[in-house]
């Protein structure tokens, strides 16, 4: 598949990302990427240090925080990149939402007490926003934190919690009032996971892997210096951190190198049916209109604001899902058995069943319909959608 | 003769009581506890299975059975795909049971039938290989050895063969394909078994020179041929009956669903978007259930190109029909039905399966034009 | 194809009619039906009066009014009869409309002056329903009737009138009052065509083909003994005769007549692409369903309610709509070719322009996207489907 | 080379300025008294697309045009498929008038590539033949004969022949192609014209025994092949180009519709389940655009695979989904779009024109698979 036509200034950066993506990535690391497997947490903090130490961990921080600087063009070309080298997804919650956020209304004290330790990798953050009741209508939430002296006790629970097994603080949407407006009275808080009060219930996904996690807060106390910006006001400042990533979502890499894995089995399975391959060649299409439509967004003057975003993030996902499923196809019966120890460590000293790779295609299907729910449902999507071209 | 549109009252008490039974005794809790097992410890449950006359619901009275036809079988299919049941009765009862009501040696079906419908035994039909996906090519070889076989093989994806007692064994002999009866503890027999994403056991059979006596020969040229056709047939059916009962199941707990949550100050089911792509849901449901339907009257007709033309229009169909349906309902669920915990995501595993199981919708609607319109 | 199994006690009226239809209908109509061809007036009276002269020309209808008195499973089964054999569909608003109107809530008065000439074809009706701002929600009427003395004086105008370029009377819904229920002040009136003030405005389709027509009414003044029912109560009385007619609309003896055509189109077509066979093969595979969930709605005990209906209408339109689009398709550049006078009468003495009966195609594709407008919207059925579902 | 990702100032300009003079010139209801026409005395128009330069647009300076590249013709084009511009702009300029500009034989192109830029003359590629869909195969076949050639075939359904002054002929030559200018009133032509169903003339073109001299050669064996292929490109190209501003057109329309029509109390704009659709149309349309544009920049590209395959892909695409939108059009509009007096219909005929015309989507998929992952 060719690139998307890019501007020349640019192909130094690309180049540079290539370079450093070869010296830095352990082949045997990039394979179980491509493969699919099930990353470690070792694995995945190996890349998160080894970003770190290039100065790329945080590619979209202003570099006087730490971070790379980057334009959202230039963050667009590492993850195309990333994703062709079979580079690993770092944990991305502290990186994408909590650190922007401390840095756009954080204190000095809070800037320097959480900062460093996102981006040298030796805290895991989580975010803990939806609830049982409260998932595309966020503002309905309802964990509490009631203010006593100069603390703030939490009570309630949280749900879809990724990574809280791992994480060491957790930003918490807390409710602090109720008014006419749902969208007041919500407090953001950072918690120490450690903190009393505080428990896990693993949710094992479709796939058998455990991901999601539900997060309880039972009288968890937590100091009012570590609340983010004014008391009730806290949903204003996340929708105003948040803009960007949804092109991000779309993630064009990863759709890319789905796509090519793809590819690479229909030619390596040459029953596949002419059906299968004509749908096959339909969402290559797909794709290619994809990059022009990310494209377009990133080179406009407000790319977050830009009125293709809900397009991209939604056509993006359907892409990636509709992939995942051709994939699983593709391998026919050898796409149905369930062996969750291959998909994490790969086959060792087995003959495989099927191709080698096989194990943890239909497992990622399944787990991966999660990608038109979370991040903003595709009918939020469209709801958005239908706005800009109708208005109301 | 003369066909209904819908099933009557005497096969809606079979639909009633299964119901009352699996509601009890397979709830998702407790399958949860069985997907934990071995996959082997509830011969217990597959025992009550035949006491409840399961096991002999479409088999001929004369071994035991209660005598019906495919569409009693139909009604229970449903109910065994909506509750997401564990158990190889597709593949024992369905698969292998059907076939040996009208074919293969007479001494070995009167002896199989019975213990089968008595919940005694297992069987599972060893037809897939690695090579292709079209199930007509056979590799695995069978050489005549010593009035018996030598043989020589890897059959893939075999659907309940780590709890089979026997397997149906297609494989080639000289120009001809021939089925052999084997059991699982033959020497040179080795089976891999694994669960499928649903839940259900399966396995590969590798033959290394197992060495089977002449005995176990069941079936051989046109007989075989034969025989592995109507397994096949069955097979589709009842792939299709399990998820026409697995997406009526996801659309039920769909439709609770969005009448119960609540968001942006009113149900999910007041959104008309979501009301219309219910609606569509429905209709898929319909349309299933009318096509599976005919494909089980079909099964009573003379004429085996409706028959084949029935159950193809039927496979093609639902094959798709009820993954759409359970990933929409996994959509509409939102995350809940991405955990395991919950049984939304299981329809969806289940129909994935059945999909692909004994011939996706490509090969179906092949098979449908052909039989219908004569195109290649 | 094979036939949806049917009970054996109607082999006997299928066989009548078969044989009937061998008699009555002659070659070259029914070649002129199966080619698509567009029925002149002429055409369409000489069918009606065949019909007419066997007792069949209106099915529904009791037999002391003149009708067949069939059920409605007969009259399905004649309908699919009559689609396979290439009988011409006659002119149906007074047959299904007008006349169980007539028969339900007529005074003997209205039903011996009209009924009969109905039946024997010397008066053709249309019925003026629609208006330019009432389509599906057709309650929020305007064409206004008011009372003076024992006539009423009707202002306004009707559109997607059927065949009124034809039509000796019509049936009109006017309002005569507004309340807070539109459905409320609707009063059906009976219009002679040829009254002052009547005046038809020709609305060609694009097929280019005229059978709709826009009807406009200045003054027209109608007596009271030509009022149906009591003033304000039309929408009730509509509402309770229409019934069936959805079950009947799907007109799966159509479907399956077009998709016989399509079958023969892509076998004279070896080139045919795999793509579109397999189409073909899904929409064979639909009919069938189709015919099951007919059969079902027949056998139900009130059809006109069964929750099928409105599935079987949309369903039905569907798959005719989708048939006559892969014709099209199949036909390849033939199908491009606009031919009026080929659309009418056929070829004659020339050279056919690719296949002999491809100039029907295209077009009636393009007409026949009124099928999932007229009679209830798709979205309509959808509304009706979902509330079945759903409740509310 | 630096590409862009939308068009930049200078080709909005191209845009607006043909909005402006269709607006005024090709409103809806002139369309219809030049479609009332015969097709022929619109040639005031044709001079008129001269002199705003629209016929030179994409064709080189030194015979009178603009030089301008692809991009340029992909906003006009856009703009001549929304107003449904019945002149033959994209038979005649775009596929005989590109390929010209690099292939045949020099001094016919001298000739008539000035003479089409000013307005004087329309052409016409007789390609297509009654026997196959597949445009390679060509049996019309040219005998030498006295320097010349005698022709016998049938070309079918040859857009913008009844009006076109000179006819690029494909034909088969002993063992080679052969591309032939010829005119429609040589002995031994005949044209039977027509319209298409959405206006556009077109026809047959027989040959019988029909003899031309030895100046009409304008290419022969690989040299016929290429100039054929960029014929079919171009007008695969001049397809989509066209079909992307129909779809914005029928989207605009439907836009305006849905806000102003009332229906059960409120606007249809306020229904979720029409919004939805509607968000889906406007997709349909980003994503066509955006093929569109890949397209018209592949044609700057050095590398001819990936301008297949970036042609490939937008016919692919864009034939269905501009069908699909005009079809919802129609369907959210309700009856009035059924009438030929309205709009939103001619949006559809014009729509399945183009998706049919130069390859349907199923054929461009294949090419893109085969120019892709080299699929056969």
């Amino acid at each position: 598949m060719s690139d998307v036509p890019v501007a020349d200034e640019l192909g130094g950066f690309r180049a540079e990302v290539q370079r450093f993506l070869v010296s830095a990535l352990p082949p045997e690391l990039a394979a179980r990427t491509k493969a699919g497997h099930t990353l470690s947490r070792d694995e995945l903090m190996f890349w998160h240090r080894t970003l770190h130490g290039r100065g790329w961990v945080a590619p979209g921080w202003p570099t006087e925080h730490g971070g790379a600087g980057w334009s959202i063009l230039q963050r667009h070309i590492y993850d195309e990149e990333a994703a062709r080298a079979g580079a690993p997804s770092i944990i991305p919650m502290a990186l994408t939402i909590v650190g922007p956020l401390l840095i756009a209304h954080g204190t000095d004290a809070q800037r320097t007490k959480y900062l460093p330790r996102i981006l040298d990798g030796s805290e895991i953050w989580c975010q803990a926003w939806s609830e049982p009741e409260a998932g595309s209508d966020l503002a309905s939430l309802r964990c509490h934190a009631e203010r006593i002296g100069d603390e703030y006790v939490v009570n309630g629970t949280k749900i879809w919690t990724t990574f809280a097994q791992w994480a060491d603080r957790c930003m918490l949407l807390a409710r602090t009032a109720t008014g006419d407006r749902q969208q007041f009275g919500i407090t953001i808080l950072l918690i120490d996971m450690k903190d009393p009060g505080v428990s896990i219930r693993p949710l094992p996904s479709l796939d058998g892997m455990h991901v999601l996690n539900q997060v309880y807060f039972d009288n968890v106390r937590v100091l009012v210096s570590d609340r983010v910006g004014p008391e009730d006001e806290g949903w204003g400042l996340l929708k105003s951190t948040v803009g960007h990533e949804r092109i991000l979502n779309a993630d064009v890499g990863r759709a890319r190198a789905l796509l090519d894995r793809l590819i690479r089995t229909v030619q390596a399975n040459p029953g596949a049916q002419p059906g299968l391959r004509s749908r096959v060649a339909r969402a290559a299409i797909r794709l290619r209109s994809l990059e022009v439509l990310v494209m377009r967004a990133l080179d406009s003057p407000d790319p977050a604001n830009a009125s293709g975003a809900s397009i991209i993030k939604l056509l993006g996902t359907e892409l990636q899902q509709e992939a995942s499923w051709l994939m699983s196809e593709a391998l026919g019966l050898y796409g149905l058995p369930y062996l969750p120890d291959v998909m994490q460590n790969g086959w060792q000293n087995e003959i495989p069943i099927g191709p080698d790779d096989a194990a943890t295609v239909t497992p990622f299907y399944l787990f991966w319909r999660k990608a038109s729910i979370s991040a903003g449902t595709s009918e939020i999507m469209r709801n958005l959608i239908a706005q800009q071209v109708l208005g109301r | 003769m003369s066909m209904s549109s819908s099933p009557g009252e005497d096969l809606l008490a079979i639909e009633e009581a299964a119901n009352n039974f699996l509601s009890q005794e397979y709830d998702f809790r407790r399958r949860n506890i069985y997907l934990q097992g071995t996959g082997n410890v509830e011969r217990s449950l597959w025992r009550r299975f035949a006491d409840l006359g399961w096991l002999g619901l479409s088999l001929p009275e004369d071994y035991g059975g209660a005598g019906g036809s495919a569409v009693e079988s139909w009604m229970l299919l449903q109910r065994l795909g909506a509750y997401l049941v564990l158990e190889p009765y597709l593949s024992s009862v369905v698969v292998c049971g059907w076939p040996l009501v009208t074919h293969g040696r007479k001494q070995v079906r009167d002896r199989l039938l019975p213990e089968l419908i008595a919940g005694r035994i297992q069987l599972s039909l060893a037809l897939n290989e690695p090579e292709g996906k079209h199930p007509n090519i056979i590799t695995t070889l069978a050489t005549p050895m010593d009035g018996g076989w030598r043989l020589v093989g890897h059959k893939s994806v075999v659907l309940g063969a780590p709890t089979a007692d026997y397997l149906l064994l297609s494989a080639r002999c000289d120009a001809q394909r021939i089925v052999l009866l084997i059991r699982p503890d033959d020497a040179g027999v080795m089976i891999r078994p694994y669960r499928l994403i649903d839940g259900r056991t399966a396995g590969e059979i590798l033959f290394d020179g197992a060495r089977v006596g002449p005995d176990s020969l069941l079936a051989v040229g046109p007989e075989a041929d034969e025989l592995l056709d109507v397994a096949r047939l069955a097979g589709a059916f009842g792939c299709v009956a399990e998820s026409v009962g697995v997406m009526k199941a996801a659309l039920a707990a769909t439709v609770e669903h969005v009448r119960a949550r609540r968001q942006f100050g009113q149900a999910l089911s007041g959104f008309q978007a979501i009301r219309h792509r219910i609606a569509a849901m429905h209709i898929a449901c319909e349309e299933a259930d009318a096509l599976g339907w005919r494909a089980a009257q079909a099964y009573s007709l003379a004429d085996p190109k409706e028959r084949l033309a029935a159950i193809a229009a039927a496979k093609s169909d639902v094959g798709q029909s009820a993954r759409r349906v359970c990933e929409e309902a996994v959509q509409f669920h939102g995350a809940i039905a991405i955990t395991d915990e919950f049984p939304v995501g299981h329809y969806l595993k289940r129909a994935v399966v059945n999909e692909r199981l004994f011939g996706n919708s490509e090969l179906w609607t092949e098979h449908f034009s052909k039989a219908v319109f004569g195109w290649p």
